[in-house]
């Protein structure tokens, strides 16, 4: 039991953890169609249910998961597993019809019905009962008040509310510029831009994979690889110093982990070349800001003439370049993470004397 | 005799200027009843079976707009009872928990609200996910993402009024990052920029820690009492007001736009 | 070029998804401007031209309108500088005046208010003399009642968070009759017949100055700080709500009666 | 000049005022279609101009009239007037109009034209130009600020917001339960019950006095009589102690009015049947409830066997007496007066006993 412990404790930290839920994510949209069927997905649930009950079990993971305002993001967990579950359960079934050459599911029952009674009584009934579950909730768990605040003594760990801890877990990776403010403002201009981007005329109106393979795949894989997972990870793996804690590991304030992370042109002039740091700042950085300059400005129109040709030609110029600036910026969290674990890289571009670092 | 006092009744003056139709048991009165009542003319008179579907809405739109007036009824309550006041809040927090006959008010808002941010994402997933923000949705898909911020917003700025520890810490962890806002916090990159010294003039940064972007926000240098009664006065009326402004296009959007997405007859496998 | 430029944007996905009609100089564009707006929708697309004649409406309902989203705006200003608490609020206020530089919201919010006071009696007084509380119009008239009568509690309400001997004295005369409400007023005529004793049980009288009509309005004994937060609450979220929710079936009742009040063929002296 | 003053102090006590008002209000609705004539209005709208300048030199009157929030009751005060004036020139010529055959003039130009631009462009006209104005108020009037409130140190006199002065003065004639609680509320349901209580057909969507005489006059004397004139009453005239004060009159606060008003019983038993006040209470008032009694339950039924036959048949059991009821309250105030005036009446019904006064 304690070597399972043990186990699950090693892998869940971020280097393995943050690992495989990619390749799990990935495995399970490609066999989405076997991953939903109820049986298997039935097998999942229950394997979730036992994994947590047993968890319950032990007091580290407990003291963690049933602090008040944790409460809703295992729910939430449950409810976009469930979610998930079900439009792709919808997804696989009708993608199969209309192979067969049928119309989805939705456009079967496409009579249309009075809104009095048929739907008023849905909706009178939907919020009767969550009107109730939320009355339970609420009698059954306090919310949660701690001492007066002093703004002296600061708590250990101090942590954001729950729904921005994949913004806080991402100050691992980023300086707050981007982790709080660069990066936010794209996730809501990429949100925003997304149906001018989508120029796929098919799927509105029924669930399907097949038809739309990259947008959904895309779209999951920033709601629930980058958020969901990473308020996880920031909610019950971080504790005190923001160091990583397995989920049936103590809390420990004196847990030390050695920082040994280095910059880009650290590793180039010392590691590599071996001639120390030039102490002009831009001859310093030169590469990691080619680097960037590159990643941001040279990329998307070198893939518009090679890989991506016919997207970038159907897109058309500016849907192109704004779809291309986001994914772009999507996609440096992932990047910085593997560089990270690689080669302890901290920063590939360190202007500290203007607070620019990348 | 009781049939001759409903007859009465319903054929009076007074009840046939507030209800214009019949009892809604016929086709004409059923759709009647929809369009004569300001708050159930939101909905379309008749509407695609398969939008009743639960596998297909999961409810989650409805369920976030009922969570807001869940929210809305017991904020204004807790209203009468809190103190946006450093020297008060906490205190009354505490009363409001011993003393107050509503003191599940309290519980309710605070759980409701995390349940709405999760109603809203999901929300959300729903609607990405049976392509409900393809043209002519565009716009109103828009409308959501900046509800969905709202809701965010909303949500900061009420884990603020409870002034403990908990409350006052996750505040300065979340508004911090504001300090390093490009150009326009003092922590920011090319904020060292915005000085007269680059153009040769004296040599005085424009940007400080006391009037930056964080500045603004927390309305201090750091989360103290100004902070408190500004995140109130935006917990309790601003965004809420904001909010309800836009629910109120994106519902007038959807309406228009033909209620809840339906399948265009454009998905055989060929035409992919 | 400019032209050219004028085309691409008004061609665009992003311009056709939020505005969904031409430039409004054909028939056709200007019903669809009133038609596609949210705000706009409010008005019929067409209007019989006298009620545009200042003589006829006085502009007064429109006026009304305007004036509480004046109110509106300044009020949620205001508040950002004001806490509804005995020690400050007179300070705030004082403040206010002194060092925020936008000091003169109060003073439009203030004079705002009195001139909606206005402006509501003599839309009433319009409506009445041009009779457009008659068939089908009675329920919204009675509607249009409940909201003059939100609107002097507004002002009553907000009469005291000033606090100063204006406020708390004449807050204590409006309120003073409170106290004399039969039944459930301590001072009432047929309070003490609310009493155990008079069905031969004990002698206890039910109503007494601390549970009465008007111990419930002030939240205390007398005007006290109790009474400052509960009119703040009143005044600034509740009353607003309701008055906010009334306005908006006020507005859909008006249109769905077909818009301002036209003359009949009924107007011939013979039928008189 | 100074006997000018003291004509209109003498005149404006209430026992003169009122009254004054009560007569030029029923002369000028008889004479609508003269006083309404454009030399007419302006020859009155140029003779209260002149006589509020005229004031404005008296030290006492422009103290009371420039303080911040009696500013607002002066500009109700003209606008009242004027909005009046408007209604009813046009009613004087719709009403000429429809005794020739005409059609009433906003029939005539019925047709429709658009919202956009049309509509829009005055309403934003009319915003602009409010909101213009409002500032400039602003500007040039502080909203009033005096000292910090105490609940030890009332002023005197103490006045009720100015909206509310006409139920403050009626406190004079009557006990707060009627004058703060009963007649609010009936103010308020007989206000929702005039579309139910007027079955005139006639009169929608134009301005007419000839066809809606009864209405009109009702609703009239309620607005421009009992609610502005009183208020009128209460902002002006009334100084410390409640005390009557005309308008070039200084506020002596030692001003002291011999209070010489006598109960209903004690006008019966001492002044009429010399027998002196019987100690059993509702024996004492049995007189006055008899009175109030009849006037509430008794004139109803009885005017509808005899004046009002026609219209008591017309208007159906409920609709009659729900009309009647709210007119009557409506008259008590009048009533009340007058006998204040002729009588020095305090109460009808005196069971200070359970605080029911009337």
């Amino acid at each position: 039991m304690e070597s399972v412990r043990h186990l699950i404790d090693w892998l869940a930290s971020p280097i393995r953890f943050l690992p495989l839920v990619c390749v799990i994510f990935f495995l399970a949209l490609r066999g989405y169609r076997t991953i939903t069927r109820p049986r298997v997905a039935l097998a999942i649930l229950l394997g979730a249910i036992i994994f947590y009950v047993l968890s319950l079990l032990d007091h580290n993971f407990r003291h963690i998961v049933a602090k008040p305002d944790n409460v809703p993001i295992t729910i939430m967990l449950f409810l976009s597993g469930f979610c998930t579950y079900l439009a792709l359960r919808q997804a696989a079934i009708n993608d199969e019809r209309m192979e067969r050459g049928l119309a989805p599911l939705e456009k079967e029952g496409s009579e249309t019905i009075f809104v009095w009674p048929d739907l008023v009584y849905i909706e009178f009934l939907a919020a009767v009962l969550v009107g109730i579950l939320l009355t339970i909730w609420s009698i059954e768990l306090k919310a949660p008040l701690e001492q007066p605040a002093s703004p002296f003594r600061a708590p250990n760990p101090s942590k954001a509310p729950w729904y921005f801890l994949g913004l806080q877990e991402m100050l691992v990776y980023f300086d707050p510029w981007l982790a709080g403010v660069v990066f936010p403002t794209l996730i809501i201009t990429g949100l925003m831009s997304i149906p001018y981007m989508d120029m796929n005329p098919r799927g509105t109106g029924y669930y399907s994979f097949k038809q739309r393979r990259m947008a959904i795949t895309l779209y999951l894989f920033g709601f629930l690889f980058l958020w969901v997972t990473l308020i996880t990870l920031g909610t019950f793996f971080r504790g005190p110093n923001w160091n990583f804690f397995g989920p049936y590991e103590y809390w420990d304030v004196h847990k030390v982990q050695p920082l040994v992370n280095i910059n880009l042109s650290e590793i180039i002039y010392i590691k590599i070349l071996g001639t120390g740091l030039p102490s002009n700042w831009f001859l310093r950085e030169i590469w990691g800001l080619l680097f960037i300059a590159f990643y941001v400005f040279g990329l998307p129109p070198l893939l518009a003439k090679t890989a991506l040709k016919n997207f970038a030609a159907k897109m058309g110029f500016i849907r192109y370049n704004v779809f291309m600036l986001h994914f772009l910026m999507m996609m440096l969290l992932p990047i910085k993470m593997i560089c990270r674990w690689l080669f302890n890289l901290k920063y590939f571009v360190a202007v500290t004397e203007f607070f620019f670092n990348i | 005799m009781w049939q001759k006092i409903k007859t009465h009744i319903s054929e009076s003056q007074v009840w046939k200027s507030v209800i214009r139709h019949g009892y809604p048991d016929t086709r004409r009165n059923r759709t009647l009843v929809v369009l004569s009542n300001f708050f159930l003319h939101l909905h379309p008179t008749k509407v695609p079976s398969h939008s009743l579907k639960l596998s297909y809405t999961w409810c989650m739109g409805g369920l976030t707009f009922f969570l807001f007036l869940v929210e809305t009824l017991t904020g204004v309550l807790l209203m009468f009872y809190y103190r946006p006041v450093g020297e008060y809040a906490y205190n009354d927090i505490l009363a409001l928990r011993e003393h107050v006959p509503l003191g599940i008010m309290r519980e309710i808002h605070r759980w409701g609200a995390h349940a709405m941010v999760i109603t809203v994402w999901l929300h959300m997933l729903r609607v990405f996910l049976t392509g409900s923000y393809k043209p002519p949705r565009e716009f109103n898909w828009g409308i959501g993402v900046v509800l969905l911020t709202l809701t965010l917003l909303l949500s900061f700025t009420g884990y603020l009024l409870p002034w403990d520890q908990l409350a006052i810490w996750a505040i300065t962890v979340g508004s911090n990052m504001a300090r390093a806002t490009p150009f326009v916090g003092h922590e920011g990159p090319g904020a060292k920029l915005l000085n007269p010294g680059m153009l040769g003039l004296e040599d005085v940064p424009l940007i400080h820690a006391t009037d930056d972007a964080r500045f603004v926000l927390l309305g201090g240098p750091f989360v103290g009492e100004a902070t408190l009664l500004r995140f109130y006065v935006l917990h309790c009326v601003f965004i809420p007001l904001a909010a309800a402004t836009l629910m109120a296009v994106h519902f007038w959007r959807v309406r228009k736009d033909g209620g809840i997405s339906t399948p265009t007859d454009d998905f055989s496998q060929k035409a992919l």
